[in-house]
């Protein structure tokens, strides 16, 4: 990757094209932090990709100063690893809905953190179908109702976390859009990781799904309601001073604590450890009701494999050191015979 | 020569000779074929094979759709398709003499093992009495060999088990062939010396059973005579190698990606009768190929297109129903405008429809099956070697035009085998491929501002400084790219996308012709039916006939030669092996009474049908005075 | 009729108005334009209506790609467009002006929104000086009014705050026009008093502003007369509904489904402009009505042939995009011989293309758009009210024939409405279902035997005692329905299945003929175009030119009388959305020199246009001594 | 769903279609299984309907004398959903290879397991794409030489236990083609649960991927490197006598022990709980490393959930009894005027 001259700042990442989401949308906060972020990383222009698929959220590339694929509803994964198996040096950002990508391009999704393809992967869960206008989505809650479920949703809900999970991925992570700071965190943490990165960004959709997320990202109920998970650090949470924390029980499933309480003391309460040697805590945590524990921001899981464009080289590069061969050679083969 | 060359033996000379093999799907027909084609290859003569594959799930061994065959001709002039009806069928088993012997030739050698006509055997294959006896099979020469007693015998010292023994049979089968033809065995020897280096035990068996053969051909005296087929003395002086058509379409394809320095990137997902297309590409990582197996059809297109997006050759391969999964997003690269090779090789449909058999009816899908008006130029692999022209020409096509190409193929042409005079590197086209250029002035990049002569958009590649752009599926102003809902740039955009696939007709070559510019038929035909049509028309043009064909390699843009020919002949015959799809496009496009010929079985057109096709539209002219 | 109807009023009469509404997407245009079409609707009139999206995602507030427009044009005769240009435009800011203005008539009615002619409104619509100052708008009658000022203080007192205030300034238009053009509010009072239920303070603002817009109109002067349009009189005697096309097609699909004693099964997932269909669907559960919104276009169809193949009717809907992910799936039902309706309801291609503008260019998809030989049979829906029809017809067709059926609609059709009769339940044709019967002989189902006439084959439904079967995408024997890989069994089963879609040609009405059977100029279209060719052949009917047109609803097979028609005219013109698709078809089917006369600008023909076309052939004909 | 007038035995349900598998393929041993477990279970003909994909598995259907359909490659899971929603009685079983349900099929099966249709999922593992003659699927290990790979695969597999638990499966197990009682024994448990049951079967191809799984079921070795996970029960093993067990370490991966050593008893080994809170547990065994410990095989996890087609009938019938209209009253709609 070669680097800029000067550094760039927020502002070089900002296209001239009008931003067209409805006033108000989370997006314009994901932009914000993925502009403050690219220039904190010290990013270049025409060494950055982000690739979309089809969605409200999909038409981020058009807003950012860089290089930008718009592509189909659901392939944005599938067209990024293309990009990344053809240049490896790319920096490539895929930009999806909880439609787009987990709905129609879930299998993609699975298949691009299990092969851990180099890529960045932001999610915005705003629990609905946006661009069509309001249909319920894969993340959207049991009962909702919506265009296409007037009498309410009866589909259990993807946990896009212990989705990736299962389909072993290696770095996830949560935030919410109007977390301004944690989001520029993460998605700077991203950056940083060798293999595919996944980032839920919890995305209010103030037209079809407004306050969604309201109940624990709200200020007044922020600290209640949300634990933020740091690695090698309790689960610690609660408002000013209550020190609350989560811990697992026989069962592996989390509860809430109070420190000091009914014998919990601090030093007791176990690490959270997003590189474990089982992701069983991670999917603990992602498994965990919404409405009964606070929600866990943060990095679920953080491990190291090897990057899927580093082996696809590495072979090709072997393969080539073992056998070298002109295009006469190839095209003769190995049994030929000669006429006149 | 081997040790095994007779000093003396009879032996008569022919022109040419069809052999068929026919066994269950575990008694290795295709390899024995495939040993006897390479060893005739080297020998010099010109050769086409045939492999007919049963339906690809194992069925239970001897039972009728368990049977496996491979067609051989051989000869020492031009031929075009692996022969009508063989003049040696080879039966391993009851149930291939049953499907089989109604195609031999009146007196032709049937060799049949005897070890598997027991009454289980003529059971499985549904046999009411055992043909051996019953005196149906009067009119053959029948050779009766026992060929797993004789290989077991052969055996007797081998350390390998009895399932293993039974499996050289074929190669006591092979032998006898040799001998019967005066092929060279030393080819065979080495092929299976490398094939199973690691087994001496196998390389042994295998070896010996397969001298054993030719000496009890030999010996025994079963054949009054053997037969000679002398190299074939047209041929382009040149090197030569023997070429299946997937093998041919990915030696073009490589090629083409050589001289034009680009990588080359195949997404694919494996499906009949495509596979081969992926696993051969994945043994040239040596050439920088890179090869991505994926999850479906569809992240193996959308894979292919991204690789063309950061300036790879994205090159995608299936057959029909993967087609039909990645139409999508074909038009996505269609308005993205980026260069893609889209492989269909054909099989019978619709849906799952038999799928180890050919067919060349996905022709409309090709033209048609996306959403929108979203042509693309389509070229086909007419025969094995062809495929490495089709392959090669889609990728100048779609570097120099900026645009998807489809490359049509079928089971036919793609398992299929020819001898191939190898190109000179000197001699292949030029590829030029040019990335746009950095640019530092600061100044707006227009992805969509077009080179006036081809309309190609620039290919500004990810990574180069200042070219950084937003491209996508939407309708987007031309120049800019910038998404537009504006009506009449809508319009201007579908027909400037149409008129670039249509100026390609003046940057391809007139269609070759068979024969005279004008007369009573012409038979104008595309793809895996070109070596039948040339046949049947060498022949009709030989009996004196004013027949004339033409066999597409290009299928849009039609040649600029098309129009004049389909107008200067009585009748247009379009034989093709579906339900009159190429027919229809001339018809529509040339308002020419273009007569579909068409034949939907699974299998290729013999030429017989096509002589005989022919020879009923000539007497319908002649009934008619000449007047169509 | 309402306390606001002022006791005398000076008023033109007319025989038709056609009013334009444009502003931003969140100024509710349609939610406008759709109170007044209700309005007019039940008052009588003849009515058809074009609402013009924006793209699908918000722009800013004030540019030109955020503005959205709605046409409603009202008669006292037979109408069958919206209208070319209209007589009123309501403009609620400068974009919508910029965009809409061009299109007004001469002298027509100009109502703009004063308070967003501010200099930075005009700037985001990328005005140089204001319009309403600088001359430019000289030639119309222009009213300006402060509709955002007004609607402020008629809600003074309203507890509401400023935003959802000024969200009710379209219904001080609405008032406006309801003196204006002397409609009754009463409907639409009853229509926001039932939607906003749950918010009474929104109902009183947004009546208040409503009939302070009337108020201010009577009162103000700013109209120097107000317009009559009386009922339309030429009118079949019934009730009659106003029909939106998605909703026709919803309405036709139950009604077979009811009629058939069939459970209707809808599997889709959202896109535009189809998603209504999913929508209207899921609010018919008490009609028995299962839907499914599935994870993808693929699953949606394939649940849709699941539910068929379980005995109920599979339905899925779709756009052109999604008709391209389902069209291996579609190729499974085909040759497994299952009802099934597949509906693509067309929009602007290719690829993404413009989601929200009309097109006709999926027909050919819809033809061929699937490996192999698949041929399904086609139905178009060409206004909303025929919409009802095609749906009917679609569910009676795949029914009888155990076949696929595509219905085409488009985005025009799918969002326009027009006045429907609604039919008596007792005259809907019959649709005749026998599910295959349970049978207890023991002996085997020959799930493949077929119906003499038809040639479908039964509908054996799994929880029926001794009809358990197997079926699949594979070649299957016909009568047993097993597997077969024989060649001529599958050249039987391919020319079958062509064969049945094609006896559906008996099975259908020949196409309607506006006009003599014979003359110089055919006008053959389909969907959505028919509207505007009606509306230009009778124009020029009435002109004397001998000119005829024929707007099929059965694409394939083609009505009977199509060939002869086509043969009947000097001149066939076929007026297409798309590069000329039908065209083809018909070239290629009949030897027809049909010339395509072709738009591909994401909108609907205007009648002018075609009227244009057609003068234009004629004087070409002329010019040859009226020979074509 | 009416019963047959008497039991079926197993004979009954074998098709008179000549099975074609390759001999010593594992397919006869699970289609063995399935009749026995059916004539067991006392099902009938006419109400049992077998819905598979594409590949060697796949033409399952046509060797049961029960209604079946062969569809297209992955879709099984939706085709099955369509028949389940037009006839809930029915009883519907999916079969489905490795790359059939996990390559181009992964998102059906994921949004079928989420919906928890009341389907039988019977997963066909054998590690390798068998139709096609050989190439590497997702559940290939790494490094695996094959057609498609020939300098070795590069992809990290999938767990379709891991993958199915992610997408919040209620009951998913796992079983061996040549373990022929624990195989019905399986099928006997799933056709119980009410909902999607997924069983994985690891399965022999002789032909592609010989010995894929013979390094912990081969007879010899099948006691020390397999783990039974019975609910209730701790999760020992080892050849006869030799009391090891599975228990799960601080960080929730699963490790060895052996009872009586180290201050291990019996007593305070964990109980296995399929029906547990979490999924943690379940997931901690689905990703353990094969080589390193025992193969869980049993019932990872078993939990109830309303069954998705349950739920559109009960929408359904609740429309139905709070609305009653005509037909010809829906197609008059609201307003309607009169001509004539
Ligand atoms: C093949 C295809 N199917 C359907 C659509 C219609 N479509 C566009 S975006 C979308 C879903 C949007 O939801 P999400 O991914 O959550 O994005 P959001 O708009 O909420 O950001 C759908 C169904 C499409 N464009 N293409
Ligand atoms: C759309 C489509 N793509 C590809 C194929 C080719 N195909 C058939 S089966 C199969 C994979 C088989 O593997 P698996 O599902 O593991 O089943 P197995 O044969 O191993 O039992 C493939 C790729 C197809 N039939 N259809
Ligand atoms: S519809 Fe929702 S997600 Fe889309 S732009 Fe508007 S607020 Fe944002
Ligand atoms: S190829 Fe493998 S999976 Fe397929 S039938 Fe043969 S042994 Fe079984
Ligand atoms: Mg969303
Ligand atoms: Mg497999």
């Amino acid at each position: 990757m070669s680097t800029a001259e000067s550094p760039l700042t927020k502002k070089d990442f900002k296209s001239d094209q009008d931003v067209r989401w409805c006033p108000g949308c989370g997006d314009y906060g994901i932009l914000n932090a993925v502009q403050t972020a690219f220039a904190n990383l010290g990013k270049n222009r025409h060494d950055t990709v982000i690739i979309s698929g089809i969605g409200c959220s999909s038409r981020f590339p058009y807003y950012m100063e860089t290089f930008g694929f718009h592509t189909i509803h659901g392939r944005a994964p599938s067209v990024a690893t293309g990009v990344k198996l053809a240049n490896p040096e790319l920096d490539v950002w895929v930009i999806s809905g909880d439609g787009d990508s987990l709905s129609i391009g879930g299998n993609h999704l699975i298949h691009t953190l299990r092969r851990n393809v180099g890529l960045k992967i932001l999610l915005f869960n705003n629990r609905i179908y946006g661009l069509t206008k309001g249909q319920y989505s894969p993340t959207s809650e049991k009962g909702k109702r919506t265009k296409s479920t007037p009498l309410g949703s009866i589909d259990q809900p993807f946990s896009p976390i212990s989705l990736a999970l299962g389909a072993g991925a290696t770095w996830v992570g949560r935030s919410v859009d109007i977390f301004a700071q944690h989001l520029v965190s993460m998605i700077e943490a991203m950056d940083a990781h060798q293999g595919t990165a996944l980032l839920e960004i919890y995305q209010n959709c103030n037209i079809f799904n407004d306050g969604a997320f309201q109940g624990f990202t709200e200020k007044s109920v922020r600290d209640e309601r949300t634990v933020e998970m740091r690695a090698g650090e309790p689960l610690l949470f609660g408002p000013d001073g209550a020190k609350k924390a989560v811990r697992f029980d026989a069962g592996m499933a989390p509860q809430v604590v109070t420190v000091g309480e009914g014998g919990v003391a601090e030093a007791d309460l176990p690490k959270w450890d997003p590189s474990a040697g089982s992701p069983a805590a991670a999917m603990s945590l992602a498994t965990a009701p919404e409405d009964a524990l606070p929600v866990p921001i943060g990095v679920f899981r953080d491990v190291q494999r090897p990057k899927y464009e580093d082996e696809t080289i590495a072979q090709m590069q072997q393969a080539k050191a073992g056998k070298q061969e002109s295009l006469e050679a190839l095209l003769t083969g190995s049994e030929t015979w000669t006429v006149g | 020569m081997t040790d095994t060359e007779p000093t003396t033996r009879e032996f008569t000379e022919l022109d040419q000779i069809v052999i068929r093999f026919a066994g269950d799907s575990g008694d290795g027909m295709q390899l024995t074929g495939d040993q006897l084609t390479r060893t005739t290859a080297i020998m010099g003569n010109d050769i086409a094979t045939f492999p007919d594959f049963p339906a690809e799930i194992r069925a239970p061994a001897g039972t009728i759709p368990g049977v496996s065959a491979f067609q051989l001709r051989f000869s020492n002039f031009d031929i075009h398709t692996p022969g009508d009806d063989p003049d040696v069928l080879v039966a391993m088993n009851p149930a291939a003499l049953k499907v089989h012997v109604g195609a031999l030739k009146k007196n032709g050698v049937l060799i049949v093992n005897t070890a598997s006509f027991k009454a289980t055997d003529l059971k499985k294959a549904k046999y009411e009495s055992n043909p051996l006896e019953d005196g149906s099979l009067d009119g053959y020469r029948l050779i009766e060999v026992d060929l797993t007693k004789l290989t077991r015998e052969t055996l007797e010292d081998s350390p390998l088990d009895t399932r293993s023994k039974d499996r050289c049979k074929n190669m006591f089968a092979l032998g006898i062939l040799y001998w019967l033809f005066h092929r060279d065995m030393q080819p065979s020897i080495d092929a299976i010396r490398a094939k199973f280096a690691k087994k001496p035990d196998v390389v042994d068996a295998n070896l010996k059973v397969l001298q054993a053969g030719y000496h009890f051909a030999d010996i025994s005296g079963i054949f009054q005579s053997s037969y000679k087929v002398a190299p074939a003395s047209f041929m382009q002086p040149g090197t030569y190698r023997n070429l299946m058509g997937n093998q041919g379409l990915c030696l073009g394809l490589v090629a083409a990606a050589k001289q034009a320095g680009l990588q080359l990137m195949l997404g694919s997902y494996p499906i009949t009768p495509a596979s081969d297309i992926l696993h051969q590409l994945s043994t040239y990582k040596h050439h920088g190929v890179v090869t991505f197996q994926a999850e479906d059809e569809i992240a193996a297109v959308c894979a292919a297109i991204g690789a063309s997006y950061a300036g790879n050759l994205g090159i995608t391969s299936t057959s029909g129903p993967g087609i039909a999964l990645k139409s999508e997003a074909i038009g996505l690269a269609v308005m993205a405008e980026l260069p893609l090779v889209v492989i269909d090789v054909q099989r019978a449909g619709p849906s799952t429809g038999m799928p180890t058999k050919t067919e060349q009816a996905d022709l409309l899908q090709a033209m048609f099956g996306r959403n929108g008006e979203c042509p693309l130029p389509i070229v086909c692999a007419r025969t094995p070697g062809d495929a490495f022209e089709a392959g090669y020409e889609a990728v100048r096509i779609a570097t120099k035009y900026m645009v998807p190409v489809m490359v049509l193929s079928d089971g036919y042409v793609a398992n299929g085998s020819e001898p191939w005079r190898i190109p000179d590197e000197a001699d292949l086209p030029k590829i030029e491929v040019e990335y746009a250029e950095e640019r530092t002035d600061g100044g707006e990049f227009h992805p969509y501002l077009r080179d006036p002569e081809t309309l190609a958009r620039p290919w500004a590649v990810p990574g180069t400084e200042g070219l950084h752009h937003r491209i996508g599926g939407l309708e987007k102003a031309d120049v800019t790219g910038h998404i537009s809902y504006d009506p009449k740039n809508h319009e201007h955009m579908v027909r400037t996308r149409a008129e670039k696939v249509e100026r390609i007709a003046a940057d391809i070559p007139a269609a070759d012709v068979l024969g005279e510019t004008s007369g009573d038929v012409l038979l104008i035909g595309w793809g895996g039916t070109t070596g039948a049509i040339t046949a049947a028309t060498l022949r009709l043009q030989k009996a004196g006939h004013k027949v004339s064909a033409m066999c597409l390699r290009y299928l849009n843009p039609l040649p600029r030669n098309v129009e004049t020919m389909l107008r200067s002949f009585k009748t247009v015959l379009v034989p093709e092996l579906n339900c009159g799809q190429l027919a229809m496009l001339l018809r529509a496009k040339f308002l020419v009474d273009a007569r579909p010929f068409t034949k939907v079985q699974g299998l290729p057109f013999s030429s017989q049908e096509l002589e005989d096709g022919v020879m009923e539209a000539l007497n319908r002219l002649n009934a008619n005075g000449g007047e169509a």
